[in-house]
């Protein structure tokens, strides 16, 4: 019985050293990892929306929406965190829209786990510029070549998918926002 | 429920192929694939693994991590009761079960080191699969491996039969092959866009 | 003890020197390849793999080797695993802390460092049958060799899938990328050829003789 | 600091049910291994990473001990001069 309360005995005292330092390295890196995605998201609304001063967040339904104002405290519009499935996994973007609505103020990929180097080339600067200025009113389309009409998007070479689903979430996403907003316009 | 259950299950073998696409269990990838008798019985056994430990990370996260709020243990627990548990169920099977063990036990200890079961457990657990899915995820999974070892031991069968330059014997010639067959995968990639 | 001094220094230097090429766990002993394919598209990510890796294997050999006379033999793996799992969760929290951007491109890669062979086998192999300092010298070399083949791997893949070493622009825009390097057949295809290299130039420095095996008419090739 | 304890408990619960389960496992479901096949998987690495083509050590030691494969499948150790060495004694004896 001696050999089985070493075994015993051992496992638990390297857990529950473990588990102390863990909880410690945790409380200390915790509010970094807060802070990180708090400014994240921050960096992903300015940018979203320039010339916001300061911005409110709201709950809608289970996810959150930011009320943003210049500095003369007008409503210069509203940004909104949406989510969907990308090629391999979920994709994170904070779409920006102007306070009537009407157009896309600009959108920021905040997370995806898509392929490193080519669907993950979606967050980068010239593929978002594309959806600045668009018109939230009708459907976005995916175009290979060089878009032509109003509301078409060049996708990426090698990774139509991730393109495609980062469409498809914001004109789900747009559409959302627009009844929600018309539900209970404030 | 049954139609999104038959996605998952087709996406996790053949759409997100845990060896040719997440680049997971290679170590056994190279090492067993070079008879198809070892090579099927490895593959089935790791499905049965997987099938046991996605409920089981399922649960741990849900009544364990969650509703204590100790997200960061998460790793910890995972690994150290899959790790004990499987230890556990193969010494039971060993013991009463000889016949049973030596088709299947003999393979339960590869739990330990293999990167597709941890990588399963941890990502039913970030996608917030329900218990249900996560059981098909992890049996799927666990199928998609067996497919690809066992199409990489068939094929490499063939190859002790072909010249292969001398730098690239055994395991060169062996993730060249797999390229080849990732790059069949790829094209499989739109097939299914399921969470 | 004091014989073992005289004879320490050129042990210490060969148990680092080991992990570089001889058993460079990449290239020769081939373990760990589950990070090496995954996360070498780019260099950057390649080393910060390789370095996350070698810290883990350095802290766990250290604490295991000064703990290898207390742990029962029965439940040295789990006891092993649970020393590693602790410190990637370490290094997880601290990447998601401080690199926040590091830690999104190794995204779901940084947890299977507790189930990479490389570590645990070294752990088995080495750090829990000799002394502190010699199980620190093995884990440095070990890491070294783990690192430079990554990042040395990272830069092939990202030279050739995005015209960039370490995101400077290298080669001109002439080039067209070729995106298969950054795709998982490139993986594999890129790794097995490196392998293949690697092979021969370990055949060349060890024959020194002619860099192709002469063909021998009567025993084919030699 | 709650926080810390909570974790340290649970963390030691679970490592002390763990070690239970396992030393009466140890203990009860001893199966008589044959020595020789018992001491080449003592000095095997344990991992049982399945780079040698088997799921564990343990069957990769009773392949080796009916000469059906060979130690420089196991690449973990087959770099490491004294194991091999030992493990062909443990083989030819």
């Amino acid at each position: 019985m001696r050999k089985g309360l070493k075994i015993t005995l051992t496992l638990t005292l390297i857990a529950v050293l473990s588990g102390a330092i863990l909880a410690e390295v945790y409380k200390v890196t915790i509010e970094d990892i807060k802070v990180n995605q708090k400014k994240e998201i921050e960096k992903a609304i300015f940018s979203v929306l320039p010339g916001t001063k300061e911005y409110k967040k709201e709950a809608r339904g289970t996810r959150e929406l930011f009320k943003c104002f210049d500095d003369k405290a007008e409503l210069r519009g509203i940004a909104f965190v949406a989510e969907g499935i990308g090629y391999q996994d979920i994709i994170k973007v904070v779409v920006g829209v102007d306070s009537g609505l009407s157009k896309i103020t600009g959108i920021r990929v905040i997370a995806h786990n898509e392929t490193p180097g080519l669907g993950a080339k979606i967050s980068e600067g010239w593929f978002e510029e594309q959806f600045k200025g668009l018109s939230a009113a009708i459907k976005l389309d995916l175009v290979k070549g060089k878009p032509d009409k109003e509301n078409q998007i060049q996708a990426i070479t090698g990774a139509t998918i991730s393109s495609q689903a980062l469409v498809d979430i914001i004109n789900k996403e747009v559409k959302d926002i627009k009844k929600y907003e018309a539900g209970n316009c404030d | 429920m049954i139609r999104e259950l038959v996605l998952v299950f087709v996406a996790a073998v053949l759409v997100n192929n845990f060896v040719l696409k997440y680049f997971l269990g290679i170590c056994p990838f190279l090492g067993v694939s070079d008879n198809l008798h070892s090579a099927v019985s490895m593959g089935f056994a790791t499905t049965f693994v997987m099938s046991i430990t996605a409920p089981v990370a399922w649960c741990i996260k849900h009544f364990v991590l969650d509703k204590l709020g100790l997200p960061f243990l998460e790793y910890v627990c995972f690994i150290i009761v899959i790790a004990s548990l499987v230890q556990f169920v193969e010494m039971v099977i060993k013991k009463f079960y000889p016949a049973l063990h030596q088709a299947m036990g003999i393979y339960l200890p590869l739990i330990t080191t293999n990167c597709a079961i941890l990588f399963m457990a941890l990502q039913l657990v970030l996608r917030e699969y329900s218990l249900l899915r996560s059981i098909v995820f992890g049996f799927g999974s666990g199928l998609g491996f067996t497919l690809a070892i066992t199409i990489m031991a068939g094929i490499r069968e063939e190859i002790e039969f072909c010249d292969v330059p001398r730098c690239l014997k055994g395991p060169g010639i062996t993730l060249i092959i797999a390229g080849l067959l990732a790059l069949i995968f790829v094209g499989l990639g739109g097939l299914i866009k399921v969470n | 003890m004091r014989q073992a001094i005289v004879t320490k220094t050129p042990v210490i230097l060969k148990d680092f020197t080991k992990g570089l090429w001889q058993e460079n766990p990449v290239f020769r002993l081939l373990i760990g390849m589950c990070p090496t394919l995954a996360v070498t598209s780019q260099a950057q990510n390649g080393l910060a793999m390789g370095l996350a890796t070698s810290f883990t294997l350095i802290a766990s050999s250290i604490v295991v080797s000064i703990f290898r006379k207390l742990i029962p033999k029965e439940v040295r793996i789990p006891s092993y695993i649970l020393i590693i799992a602790t410190f990637v969760t370490i290094v997880s929290l601290y990447l998601q802390a401080k690199f926040p951007d590091i830690s999104k491109n190794l995204g779901p890669y940084i947890p299977l460092i507790i189930v990479n062979c490389l570590i645990l086998g070294r752990q088995e192999v080495f750090a829990s049958k000799n002394p502190t300092h010699r199980a620190a010298a093995d884990a440095l070399g070990m890491g070294l060799g783990f690192t430079i083949s990554l990042a040395a791997l990272g830069m092939v893949r990202e030279l050739l899938g995005s015209g960039t070493i370490f995101s400077f622009k290298v080669l001109g825009d002439g080039f067209r990328p070729w995106i298969i390097m950054l795709t998982p057949p490139g993986a594999f295809l890129s790794l097995g050829l490196m392998l293949g290299m690697i092979n021969i130039i370990d055949r060349f420095l060890k024959t020194k003789k002619g860099f192709f095996p002469k063909f021998d008419a009567k025993k084919g090739r030699t | 600091m709650e926080k810390t304890l909570l974790s340290m408990a649970v963390m030691g619960g679970l490592a002390a049910l763990l070690g239970i389960i396992l030393s009466a496992a140890y203990s009860k479901l001893k199966v008589e291994e044959d020595p020789g096949v018992e001491e080449i998987t003592e000095l095997l690495p344990g991992v049982n990473c399945g780079a040698c083509g088997f799921a564990s050590c343990e069957e990769f030691a009773r392949r080796l001990a009916k000469k059906e494969t060979d130690i420089e499948k196991c690449r973990i150790t087959f770099r490491n001069k004294e194991t091999v060495q030992k493990i062909e004694e443990a083989l030819n004896r």
